[in-house]
Order: structure tokens, then C-alpha cells, then sequence
């Protein structure tokens, strides 16, 4: 099996859905013959012509409005938003829109084709406009479906389990780990399911929970948790929308404890959402607090990034805290 | 990038250097203008548009009334626009994908949308194609190429193109019509729409109904320059301005707009300049912010007398044919309405299928909770507990149709 | 004091901060001669003027764009946007714009004077988008502020907090009590607080949170518990961003029980933002777990708007349950 | 409404019926063309012009070898837009306000901003106005009437209408000139900001720099129209397309603009053609969609250049001058850029300040487990302990500049 980054993993999904299906369109800003400003398209133009693989003029709500109307119509849109800062002036086509498609028309029309892919997250200098993680205001949206891959591996089968989903998805890329994770991927097809989270370690004191780049940040901080002889249970939430909350629930009905990391804000972030289904199902079951270890509640700022982010060790100090609580 | 002449004193273009003229083949006496040409439109065509026109002003007109009586909640009518709406409709392949803004039942009526289609939806009942879920006048048809009717202003522009982008792909040599309002062309969603159609030739028919007001806010107060006709400038679109409320003027630039669309895949924008005569809407009172004199004067050119002026001076049509069409219509409004009303809502269900091609477990969950709680308190859901128990009468409150609002 | 109805209140609102203060202005789609489609701006432009109070082109990005400029120039814009469900143009102004402009700027500049009207929620037979409540869309994004009333005092009290707070403030409004709710309103001058929530009864069984039109909602339910002997104790939040964690906190310490309404769909609603707060900082008081009650994860319902809505039976019951757990 | 001309036969204009001349004064040899008259410019106000020209010019040049050298994180260059930018600034009063896109430094230098102050926020340090929260070149400055730059594209562009139109309120006689690119034109926000400044009449003059390329994007797949000025006629509003690399001509163009704006409250389109003769930033690089040879003919109508010819002929400048000036501006651009790198981060607190007007309760206690949390990793936060304890030494991890994005 072939050495990939996320980069190169995502591509080659891309490259396999356009290939098996002459439906399947890629478009955005610069992702024609540049092949976006990460790369992730690239060659595709080369590949399947201009028209299947395009620049898109610089307008977000454009391009997704231009996409609802392509996946109505019977195409399988794939839309890229460069940053996933710039998917607010498409808030609308997205929410009013993409997620409603097919309710208000009574399954008449749908969207169901449409997957958007957008790199979000920090740790890259970004500053307020290039690190933000949106997946919580989306995830407010009945009729979406929202997914993070956490590897390379995860990105290729989910992306490709994406853009064949039945409903519209939204794709976010931990652009972080672009290029800096790697690891093997199969040259050939393969989907992971959607709505599904993954047990990515077994434990029995604390469950801790997360998704994208925030799974490497558990990593490091469970090995430290390791050493001082506490047992995590890792979960990879995956989908945001709809969460697989039954596998959570279960894991805190045996561990009796949840940690839950996101680097968007704490106040509304999806990390909330989790806590309040949690605590109402495991209730007897809870033997500390579920915590949250998030972003500050403020804009993404850039000198301090590392202060902001919620990084392995303030994860870990949650960790020790909720098992020793 | 570009290439022009140069200039060395610093003049600034002020806009008014070119106007865009109107073009008008039907006077509204039924007889054309001088050196007009009348499009190749045989006796039955023509009856097919004019009789949709006289059905979308009867459905209006009944339904509006239908509203004042608290039967239904909302309503909102095509009236004084008819020409554009159904001449535009008239120039595409009955296959072409018509995306609506909201006040283009003419168009859906002119493909063969049935009373009882439309009744079905503006009561929302267990027959609503969409199933009860949006309010009256959100139409859409699958069949007839009609795409469902969304709120939110302009969201469908961008569709169009969208859509029209694989109608290219697919060849199959269809287009895109979209409607859209003088007001709705403010949106961000327009200018998206138009500049990425040019970019990436798409065959799309941009047709924008300008008739005057948005709500209560005239076209004045909506844009500075002369319609909307002039941005197409901005684009390099093909585009003309068309008297909206002259049937063969709509429906020859239109069929023109459509060769230009399809065959040179280019898209087109049409101004068709035509009035609200009625309300915005159910919810609206235009006294507040227009004369009645400015009314009137817009209705001397009621689009459907000069088409019906027209018919009788090629003794297409007469009086009793006149007579016994609306007779029939109202008649038919009635009935289907009647029958509309009587029907169940749809079933509970409904409430959560269609959010997802299948239905989430949560979802379930959150339905199954609701069943239970409705079998506690039946009397409080009457619909709901109908659906659950097809026994129970429904007694639904009239208080929906007060409790509406302001738009 | 004489007697208003909501609309009448924000009306007065509105007119006695335009009357003080030259700077305030008031826009948005048919605000101007027509006083709004709810005629909340009656007569403003009469009094003070085409260029305090006029009609706006018919787009709400252009609208809020045009407000946060006015607002970093130093006017007090009040802009009005028709529908609450109509906002989602005006998302990337208002959440990549308004709530980062002092942050962003070091506070050389700030968007502090912008007050967003908008009338918010279902109940009126109006379908998916005549009926939405985003609150939650922005109480994720720290920078703004979110204010909702309940009744016509508080609506004009709230607004004049609103406009003359140092901060952008969101002021949705509910609609269906725009004529519905009538009370006193004193004619004068007078703000209430914008962070505090505020206890409208006092009690010790369980406490039941809400804000805007659910209050009503809540006030029956109440009144049903009663007759069971059910004691609670209510709270409008009032402000949703920043809300007041210390009064709910203080009182679910009391009671130990905690239910939460809102009419937006449960998934990522505010009330989880409340409930994983309240777990963590009442966890050894709390005996039942906190109970959500909301409108489905699905978009917003016409014909079965009813049985969609979560009304004061559904609220009734999750109390009852959360006593009798 | 509009009042037009009728036509009887459906003839679509097709967008090409006129071309909009390009205004040009000087030719690169430093001559003016037959026929341009030189606007009003005394040698101090024409140097203070050119030296900022100099300036901007070093600064990128320097600043982009020290990005390249890990020193920065990220830069952008002005380069090849200098006249544009520069000349558009040097025609407002200085206490006109500026939105800038982001490549708009030159105006910054013309007003004054300094080196220390680009490097401050350059390096995001603790004296940089933003307080390190933004990316660099994000620059702001209240006292120069300069708002801070903001990365989401064109979101600038209405606040500059709305900010104007406090302006005509306030009746100082100012206005707002903002700048942005031709790609970013083809979002939303333009549509809006300039139909909404024609109607509400504004005085704001909409700059826009038409540089060949967004990122990758060939202004040909932005747009299919003759650049971006045929718009204005849409908005019926003042517009002109000027030379960019014309210093000459783009303050003359601008002044009139200005007293258009200033005494008549009427919105301005500017459109000046350029190039970006470097890459988009720092983390770009053109040679995958764009040839040398494209490049090399920009570089020979290089706009400095260009100016200087002129103020040669002129005797107003000459070779030393022209080495001491560029000499001491190296110089200065290393010594600040020490200077700058040297200095500590904000504090911590700058973490959760200016969210709000004031800290809330709940950022309060954030913060506070914020320092708690820190105490005991003092290693792992160099910046954030060295602000608790200013005598801890920054040991700044160079990380950053790897990672950086990849715009
Ligand atoms: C995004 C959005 N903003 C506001 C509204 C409320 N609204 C409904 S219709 C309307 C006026 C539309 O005017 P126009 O586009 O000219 O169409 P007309 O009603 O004249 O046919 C407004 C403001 C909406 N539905 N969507
Ligand atoms: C809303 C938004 N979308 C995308 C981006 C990413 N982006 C930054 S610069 C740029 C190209 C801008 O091109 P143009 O407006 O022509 O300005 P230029 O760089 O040529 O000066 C893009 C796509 C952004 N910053 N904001
Ligand atoms: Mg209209
Ligand atoms: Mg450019």
C-alpha cells in the first residue's frame, strides 16, 4: 500500500469518483489548472477536461448556489471553498437552501449529490481568517450532513463515501495535516461510513472524545495520561452530523466519564451538544462532570495561537482532572 | 483581459450614454404596432396561453377572495403580469426547466398544473406534493419541469445557472428559464449568478419581472439606473427589455432568447416592464405606499384584454367563448377547492421524512416521543392525532390563517 | 402607563433614540414610508427624516455591510432585517465582520454601535422560512451579543439597552406576540439590563428555562405543574450572548432540576450550550438530568406546526418527568 | 421606471455596442502623450508621491526576503501596483478614509504609517495597533483614517458605502475611497455596496485595481465582460478606466472622482489595469499558471520607472538622489525590522480583550485557567509565561513559518 498524505489521499478520491462517474464535478476558486491553493486537485483538469474540473469566479455564495442547481439537476457536485473562514457568504445557499432542498419540495428535488470540501482548523499562523473550525453552525442544520477525517486513510474512504451519500455533505479538511500526516492508503476504492464514530483506542476510566486534527492532540495527551496509569477510551467522532451518539453513550456507560476537545470556541460549539445528550442518557452512570476543552471564546487570534488552542496538555490536565474529580 | 482606445482627458462616463429600448409588437387596442411582426403562433397555441392566462387570473382572484374569508392563510397573485409570465413560459420546450421566484403560477398552469394540484398545496394537505410543509403558493412539479418554490429571495438565480450547466453537459439541447423579481435582482445571489453564467456559457434564460415595486419599496428606491436591463453590460450578456404586459412581444423575444441559450449556449437576460396590479401579497396593503391613480393607469394595459383584443380581431375567440371559460373556471375553482379542504392533513410522519433520504435513528426517537405524547393529549394535536388514529375527526382551529405574518 | 403591544413598544424604542440622538439611524427592506411589513418603524421617517429612516435595496448582506460601516464610522445604526430567516445573506457580515472588528483591530476601530433587528420564530403558520429561530447560529460566535424579549416592557427596555450598548447587538424579536402581547410600558426613557437573565418566579422543585415567545409557553406549563404541586421556578434568560450562567447556575443549585425550551431544532440549539454548562458547574446537586425540550431536527413544519412546536404540554411533561425521575 | 425608446423587432444588444476607453497621461519613457495635459503637482507633493513609490517598493522587496529567509510568517507585495495605489491616495484629503483590500500598503506609507509601524504588525508584537491577532500585512491605523485590513474578501466594500454615508451625515465634505481587486469584485458584497451607494447617493469611490489574476484565476475566467468598469452603467453611476501604472493619470482621474463624490454625493467606479507583477504572496508561485514572458512585459511598463523618467526630465530627481534614497530605506527597513522581531508578544490578557468592549465574566474566568494552566507548563508556553513573568526569555519555536497556509 502506497505512502500518502492528506493531500495526495483526498486526490485520489476525487480522481476515483470523477473516473467511475461522469456526473461527478470538481470546482472552485484557482482549483482548475493550479489545482486549489493546498493542491488538492490537481491534474484533475488535466485529466477530465475543463469542464468536469474548473475555476469558479471568487464568489463562495455563487459557487454553492451554482451547485445546489447542478445537484438538483442530476450532476454530483463536488465544491470546493478555499478556507473554510470564507463559507459564511454561502451561509444561506447552505442553509436555507442545500439543507432544505429536499424537505420543502417533498423529495420532488433534492441535493443529494452535493458534497463541499473546505480545509478549516488552526495551528498553521492563520490568525481570524484562516483557522477557524465552522462545523458547529452547520451542524445546527437539519439536512446536512457534516464530516472531519483525522488521516490521510480516513479522508480518502470518507471523501469518497461523501460524494456518494445520498444527502449533502459537508467535508472538512484539518488543513494541518495536509502535508505533516501521512501513512498508508490504498490506491483503490474504498469507503468508510458516514454517521458512524470510531473506537480508536479501548480504555476504561475516561472516554475522550474528538475529531480531526484534535485526534492527534488526544493522542498525545492520552500517552501522557497512559503514563500515569489512567486507561482512555479514544473516540473519533467522524461524522458531526448526524453524531453516532449511541457508540458515545456507550462508551461513557462503561467508563463513566467523557472529555470532549474541539478548537472552536467553547460557547456553542458541537462539544456542548454532545454534553447535554451525554448527561441526559448516562446520567446514573456519570461519575464526574463531561468536560469541554475548546478554544477561548474569541476570534482565532495569532501571536498567542498556542495559548488559544486547546492543545495535548490541557487535554490531558481535563483528563486527570475528570478521573480524579 | 482588455483591449481599447485610449483616452487623455479624465472623462468620466456617467451611465446615460446609451438607453435600452423596449420591444413592443402588440398595442393594447389588439392591433400591432407599426412595422411589428407577429411570431408564427397558430390558432391553437395561442388559445393554449391565452385560456392559461384567464385561469391564473380566475385562480387569483378566487383564492384571493378565498383568503379574505379565512379558508386559506396566504395567498398571492400574478395579476397584471400574466403576458410575461405565460409568454415567456410559451417560447420554451415544455421540457425546459422553468425556477420560479413565487408569483409565476401562470407558467405552472400553462404546463398543465391542475386546480386540484394547486389546491392541494395551498392547503397544505395529504395530496400537497409537498406535503404540507411550506406555505400556500410554494409550488412544484417534477413532471412538468417546474422546480419547487423556495422563500428566500434570489437563491434560485445561482440554481439556474447551475442547473443549466448540466443541461449543457448533458446535451440533450435543454435550457434553464429563471424568474425573478426587480427586487430579488439586488441580491449578491444575482450578480453570482449572471457573471459565472457568462463565464461559463450556460444556457440560462434570466427573466426579470419588473413590476415596479418590492413590497412597498418602489423600483426608484431599488436601483438608480435605468431597470435592470443595463447590468447585463457588466457581464456581456445578450439581453433586451420587453413590454411585459404584450404577449407576442414576451413570447417572440423569449423564443429568440431561447435559440441564443441553447444553440450558442450563451445566457440571455429579459426585463419585461409590467406592474403589480394586485397586492404583494395577502398580508399586504398597497394603499399605504402607491396612488390609485398609478393603478389605474396600469390597468388600461391589462395584459390579458390586449391579448383577448387581439384573438377577437383575428376572430379567434368572442364573448360566449369568454364567458363560458371563466364560467367553467370558476366553477372549477370551487369544486377543487372544496375538495382540497376536506382532505386529511398529511401523516405525522411527514415530519420527519425528506430532512434525510432515510430517516436518522434520532429522528426516530424524536418521533416516536412525539407519537407518545400525542396519543396522551389527542385533542391538542387533532391533526396529529388523526394521522395516528384515521377515526379522529379533524378539528382544526381557524386561528392559523389570523395568526399569519406581515409579509 | 398606558398600554402597548409589542410592536407599538419597539416602536417607542426606537423613536425616543432617534429623538435623542442624531446618530441613530434606522434601515432595512421597507422600513421607510411604509413603516416595515410589521410597521415596527411607523412613522420614523416622517419625524425624523428620508435620511434617518429610509428603504433599503432588497439585500441583507449589502444591508449589514452598509451597517457595520455606518457603525465603525461612528453613527448608531439600528438595521432591520424583514424576517429573521432572511439573515443568512448578511451571515459572513455579521459573524467574519461585526463580532470581529474591535478584536481584530485592537480596538482601533470598532462596529459597537450596530443593533440587527429581526423577528424571529413560528407559530404564525409560516412554514420553513417564515418561522426560524437562529439564535444559536450566533451565540457561537463570541463578539456579538443576542437579546431576545418576551413581552412589550421588556422588548422596549432591552432595545434601548441594546442601541446605546458598547457592543453589536442582535434583537430578535418574536413575532407572534408582536400584537399578541400587550401590556404596560411607561412612555418614557428606561433600559433593562442586557446579560442578566431575570427569575419571573420564584420556586424549588425544578427550574424551567426559556426566553422570548417559549416564556408564554413556559407560564402555562408552570401553572399546570402547580396544580400537581410541582413547585418551579422560571427564568428568561433574556440574553442569550453573553448569557448569564451565575443566575442559572444559582438556581438549579437550589432545585437541582433543570429543563430548557427552545422552538429551534434540538441538534446544536443553545440549550445544549446551557445544559453542558450547568452539568459541570451543578453536577453534585443536580437529581435528574436536564431536560431539553425543543422543536424537531428537522426544518420548520407548516400543516403539522402544531405538533412540531414545543408547546406548554410537551414542556408540562419534561417537567414531570424531571421531577418524577 | 424608465422611459425608453420602443423597438418593433426583438434585437438583443449583445454587450459589445460600446468600449470604454482607457485614460493615459504619461508614456514609460517619461513623456506625456499627445494631447494629456500633467494634473496640478508642485515637486513636493510629486516627491513625496515617489519616495513613497521607493518606499513601498523596498519594503516588499525586503520583506518578502525575510519571508523567505523564516523571519515572517507570510508577506504580500504591492509590486507593479505602486502607481494605482499610490496615486489614488496621493488625490484625497488625508483625512479621507481608506479601505484597503490588503494590497494596498502604498497608501499606508503615503499617509505616514512608518517602518516601525509596519513591522510591528508585521511581527505581530506587543506594539503592533492589532495586538498580534491578525496575520501580517493586516495593517490598521485610526489616527490616518486607514481601516484595519480584514481578510474576508470584499466585505470592505459595502462598509465603505455605509461608512461614506455617515460621512455625508457627519457634512464634513470627506469620503471613503476602497480599494479592492478584480476577482474580489465578483462577490456579493460589490453588487450590494455599489447599487446601494448610487441609490443612496455616496460619496465613496469604488477603486478597483485590475491586476490580471486573483491567485490563479486569469481575469477571463472572473469574468467574461470588457473589465470590471461596464458595471457602473448597471448602477448608472460615474465611472473610468485609467492606466494603473500612470501615476499621473490615476491622480488626476482620482481628484476628479473625489470632488465628484465630495460635491456632488455621487458614488465613483475607478478601474485601473495593471499587473501583479509578483506573486500573489508569499505562498504562491506563479510559475505554474502564468509565463515569464507575460511577466517581462508588465516589468518594462513598471510604474516607478515610469514616474521616474518623468521627474528626471523634470530635473526633479536624479541618480544619487535616487541611490541615497534607496540606500537609507534598506537601511531602515532592517534596523525596524530588528527592532520589531526583538520586541515581546502582547500580553496575555490581549487573549480576551477587545472581544468586548469590556472582558465578560465568563472570558474573565477563562482566562484566568488560561494563566492557571500555563503556570504549570512555562515551557510549553514561552509567549503566554514570558507575559505572566516578563523575566522568562521568548523561546519562540520557528514552526510557524512552515506551517503557514497556503493562499
Ligand atoms: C432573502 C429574502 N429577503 C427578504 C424577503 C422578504 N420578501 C418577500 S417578497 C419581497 C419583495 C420582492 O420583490 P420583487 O423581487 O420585486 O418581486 P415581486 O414581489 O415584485 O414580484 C421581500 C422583501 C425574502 N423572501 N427573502
Ligand atoms: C471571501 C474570500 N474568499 C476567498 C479568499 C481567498 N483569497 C485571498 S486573495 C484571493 C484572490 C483575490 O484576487 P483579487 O481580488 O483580484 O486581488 P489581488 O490579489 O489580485 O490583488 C483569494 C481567492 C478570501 N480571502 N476571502
Ligand atoms: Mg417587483
Ligand atoms: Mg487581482
Amino acid at each position: 500500500m502506497p505512502n500518502m498524505n492528506m493531500l495526495q489521499a483526498i486526490n485520489s478520491a476525487l480522481d476515483i469518483a470523477m473516473a467511475e462517474d461522469d456526473k461527478v464535478l470538481c470546482f472552485g476558486e484557482d482549483v482548475g489548472i493550479f489545482g486549489g491553493v493546498f493542491r488538492a486537485t490537481s491534474h484533475l483538469q488535466e485529466k477530465y477536461g475543463k469542464s468536469r474540473c474548473f475555476n469558479t469566479p471568487l464568489v463562495e455564495q455563487g459557487i454553492i448556489g451554482f451547485a445546489n442547481g447542478l445537484a438538483a439537476q442530476g450532476s454530483v457536485p463536488v465544491a470546493e471553498i478555499q478556507f473554510a473562514d470564507y463559507i459564511f457568504p454561502a451561509f444561506d445557499q447552505i442553509v436555507n437552501e442545500t439543507a432544505k432542498f429536499r424537505y420543502r419540495s417533498g423529495d420532488l428535488f433534492n441535493v443529494g449529490g452535493l458534497t463541499i470540501r473546505a480545509p478549516y482548523g488552526g495551528g498553521i499562523a492563520g490568525g481570524l481568517y484562516h483557522s477557524q473550525s465552522p462545523e458547529a453552525y452547520f451542524a445546527h442544520t437539519p439536512g446536512l450532513k457534516v464530516v472531519v477525517p483525522r488521516n490521510p486513510y480516513q479522508a480518502k474512504g470518507l471523501l469518497l463515501a461523501a460524494i456518494r451519500d445520498p444527502d449533502p455533505v459537508l467535508f472538512f479538511e484539518p488543513k494541518r495535516l495536509y502535508r505533516a500526516s501521512t501513512g498508508e492508503v490504498p490506491e483503490e476504492d474504498y469507503q468508510l461510513p458516514i454517521g458512524e464514530a470510531e473506537v480508536t483506542r479501548e480504555g476504561s476510566d475516561v472516554t475522550v472524545l474528538g475529531w480531526g486534527a484534535q485526534m492527534e492532540v488526544i493522542d498525545r495527551a492520552v500517552e501522557l495520561a497512559d503514563k500515569e496509569g489512567i486507561s482512555c477510551e479514544v473516540i473519533d467522532l467522524r461524522s458531526i452530523l448526524p453524531w453516532d451518539e449511541d457508540s458515545v453513550v456507550e462508551s461513557v456507560l462503561k467508563t463513566g466519564r467523557l472529555v470532549i476537545t474541539h478548537e472552536a470556541p467553547l460557547t456553542g460549539g458541537f462539544a456542548g451538544e454532545i454534553a447535554a445528550t451525554v448527561q441526559e442518557r448516562c446520567f446514573l452512570y456519570l461519575e464526574s462532570p463531561i468536560a469541554r476543552v475548546t478554544g477561548l471564546d474569541t476570534p482565532f487570534p495569532l501571536t498567542l495561537e498556542k495559548e488559544y488552542l486547546p492543545d495535548h496538555l490541557k487535554v490531558f490536565e481535563a483528563i486527570k482532572a475528570s478521573v480524579a474529580f | 483581459m482588455t483591449t481599447t482606445t485610449d483616452i487623455h482627458t479624465p472623462d468620466f462616463l456617467r451611465g446615460d450614454e446609451f438607453s435600452i429600448p423596449t420591444f413592443r409588437l402588440l398595442r393594447q387596442d389588439g392591433t400591432l404596432h407599426e412595422g411589428a411582426e407577429a411570431p408564427a403562433l397558430d390558432r391553437e397555441q395561442a388559445l393554449r396561453i391565452y385560456r392559461t392566462m384567464v385561469a391564473t387570473r380566475v385562480l387569483d382572484e378566487r383564492m384571493m377572495a378565498a383568503q379574505r374569508q379565512g379558508r386559506l392563510s396566504f395567498y398571492m397573485q400574478c395579476t397584471g403580469e400574466e403576458a410575461a409570465v405565460i409568454g415567456a413560459a410559451a417560447a420554451l420546450d415544455d421540457a425546459d426547466m422553468i425556477m420560479s421566484q413565487y408569483r409565476e403560477q401562470g407558467a405552472l398552469v400553462y404546463r398543465g398544473f391542475s386546480y386540484d394540484e394547486f389546491m392541494n398545496q395551498l392547503f397544505g394537505n395529504e395530496l400537497d406534493y409537498g406535503k404540507g410543509r411550506q406555505m400556500p403558493i410554494h409550488y412544484g412539479s417534477r413532471k412538468l419541469h417546474f422546480m419547487t418554490v423556495s422563500s428566500p429571495l434570489a437563491t434560485q438565480i445561482p440554481q439556474a445557472t447551475g442547473y443549466a450547466y448540466g443541461q449543457k453537459l448533458a446535451g440533450e439541447g435543454h435550457c434553464t428559464i429563471v424568474f425573478f423579481g426587480e427586487g430579488a435582482a439586488s441580491e449578491g445571489d444575482f450578480h453570482a449568478a449572471l457573471n459565472m453564467a457568462a463565464v461559463h456559457e450556460v444556457p440560462v434564460i434570466f427573466f426579470c419581472r419588473n413590476n415596479g415595486y418590492a413590497i412597498s419599496t418602489p423600483s426608484i428606491e431599488q436601483f438608480a439606473a435605468d431597470g435592470v436591463a443595463p447590468r447585463a453590460f457588466g457581464y456581456r450578456m445578450h439581453v433586451i427589455r420587453v413590454d411585459g404586459n404584450d404577449i407576442l412581444a414576451v413570447l417572440s423575444a423569449t423564443r429568440k432568447a431561447r435559440r441564443i441559450a441553447v444553440e450558442e449556449n450563451k445566457p440571455v437576460l429579459i426585463e419585461a416592464m409590467t406592474y403589480r396590479l394586485a397586492a404583494h401579497s395577502s398580508s399586504d396593503d398597497p394603499s399605504g405606499y402607491r396612488s390609485k391613480k398609478e393603478e389605474e393607469v396600469w390597468r388600461d394595459k391589462d395584459p390579458i384584454l390586449r391579448m383577448q383584443n387581439w384573438l377577437v380581431a383575428r376572430e379567434w375567440w368572442n364573448d360566449d367563448e369568454e364567458k363560458a371559460l371563466q364560467e367553467s373556471l370558476r366553477r372549477e375553482v370551487l369544486e377543487t377547492m372544496k375538495r382540497a379542504e376536506k382532505r386529511p392533513p398529511p401523516p405525522l410522519d411527514s415530519l420527519v421524512s425528506d430532512v434525510y433520504a432515510d430517516v436518522t435513528p434520532a429522528l426516530q426517537r424524536q418521533l416516536d416521543h412525539l407519537k407518545t405524547h400525542i396519543r396522551q393529549y389527542p385533542e391538542a394535536y387533532p391533526r396529529g392525532a388523526r394521522s395516528l388514529d384515521p377515526d379522529v375527526k379533524p378539528r382544526d382551529d381557524a386561528s392559523d390563517a389570523d395568526n399569519r405574518g406581515g409579509e
